[in-house]
């Protein structure tokens, strides 16, 4: 699964993007395993409701399934315009 | 239906005259630009990131959905990404109509949607250093008019 | 402020990208353009009537009033009288604010106010004779919207 | 006193302008002296709904007084933008 990252997501996990392989079954049960697994997860991380979710290009909510999910991206909310 | 997602500048001026010039059934023409303000004169530039992809088809959504709300003869967006300097446009939108409450509505409710659903980052760099521009709660309560 | 009542034909591109080109604390430009539409094809032309003197006090009347009520940092008006063609712009407003919402109701207002307050009378040109374009009720009843 | 006709009150009328010398004290009052005079101001000034007025420039209702007022005009509804 491609999962990206946006703005100061970006900045905090310091990658624009990585390929992961899990058994999460959700936006948020991805989100509980990356951020057990490094601080700078943690810290980007931190506060979800100041977080977006993108599945396959497309917003979702956190409790949204990732099956058959390609990309996965999360970000602040968006300053378009 | 117009939409370029680009780094490149854009001649504000020239988009608009040559927007729907064709058509003989418009009455209307309504345009917004988006422009890099630099209130307190400290603004280096405006760092631009976007997600290429979602943001070509987030955008095609918007216009569609404000097609099928009003009465449009067209409607253009352009949206740039990248390092902007104060003064430069950051994206317009136009819409064409017969009627003008059709033309204003269009525009506007492109606007809150483009704010809120298309997915732009912007990062100020200052004197004092650089800054996430945060989204207002007025952004996403705006959508509620539509 | 710029207000202009003329018979000559103006470049609404040129004159949008002129429009307050030299301000810093401008995040938003909305631009409203009034075209002569011919729906059904069988438009000659339009002839507009206005009432010199008259009309450029109107204008400005209304413009100060927009600017009164909005945080504006510029407001312009472009109205045509004489004979046009269709497809011709027959007017234009733009407003420049810093933020987006002043910018499109200031220009929405002007609208609603020039439509219904300043002295032009419409007269259509077709193949099947000349008539005056009528006031609708909804053009009076928008201004209660302000 | 410039009175001023406009867009089809001015082709009923027949002219653009003319000079005229009254008594009237009011804008109604003109306008009946005018309908009594000839027939082309009788159709003119028909539906008084259908018209509206200016003084020295300025919107005006039709009970407005006429006391030192230099210039009246008459037209319909306007129809800018």
């Amino acid at each position: 699964m491609n999962v990206m990252y946006f703005a100061w997501v970006r900045e905090r996990i310091g990658m624009p993007q990585e390929q992961i392989e899990t058994q999460a079954a959700t936006v948020a049960e991805l989100v509980a395993e990356l951020t057990a697994r490094e601080e700078r997860y943690a810290a980007a991380f931190a506060d979800i409701s100041a977080l977006r979710v993108a599945l396959d290009q497309e917003l979702a909510e956190f409790d949204a399934p990732l099956s058959g999910v390609q990309e996965v991206a999360f970000f602040p909310p968006m300053t378009g315009g | 239906m117009i939409i370029r997602v680009q780094s490149d500048p854009f001649d504000v001026g020239a988009t608009l005259n040559s927007f729907a010039q064709d058509r003989r059934d418009i009455g209307a023409v309504v345009s917004f630009t988006g422009v890099v303000r630099d209130t307190q004169d400290d603004l280096h530039e405006m760092q631009i990131e976007h997600y290429p992809g979602m943001t070509e088809s987030a955008i095609k959504t918007i216009a569609q959905d404000a097609v099928s709300r009003w009465r449009l003869a067209d409607i253009l967006v352009i949206h740039r990404y990248g390092n902007l300097k104060p003064g430069a446009p950051i994206m317009m939108v136009a819409t064409a109509a017969a009627h003008r409450v059709a033309a204003f509505e269009a525009a506007d409710f492109m606007m809150d949607y483009l704010k809120s659903r298309a997915p732009f980052w912007k990062k100020e760099i200052t004197q004092a250093g650089a800054s996430w521009v945060a989204s207002k709660d007025a952004d996403e309560d705006a959508l509620k008019r539509w």
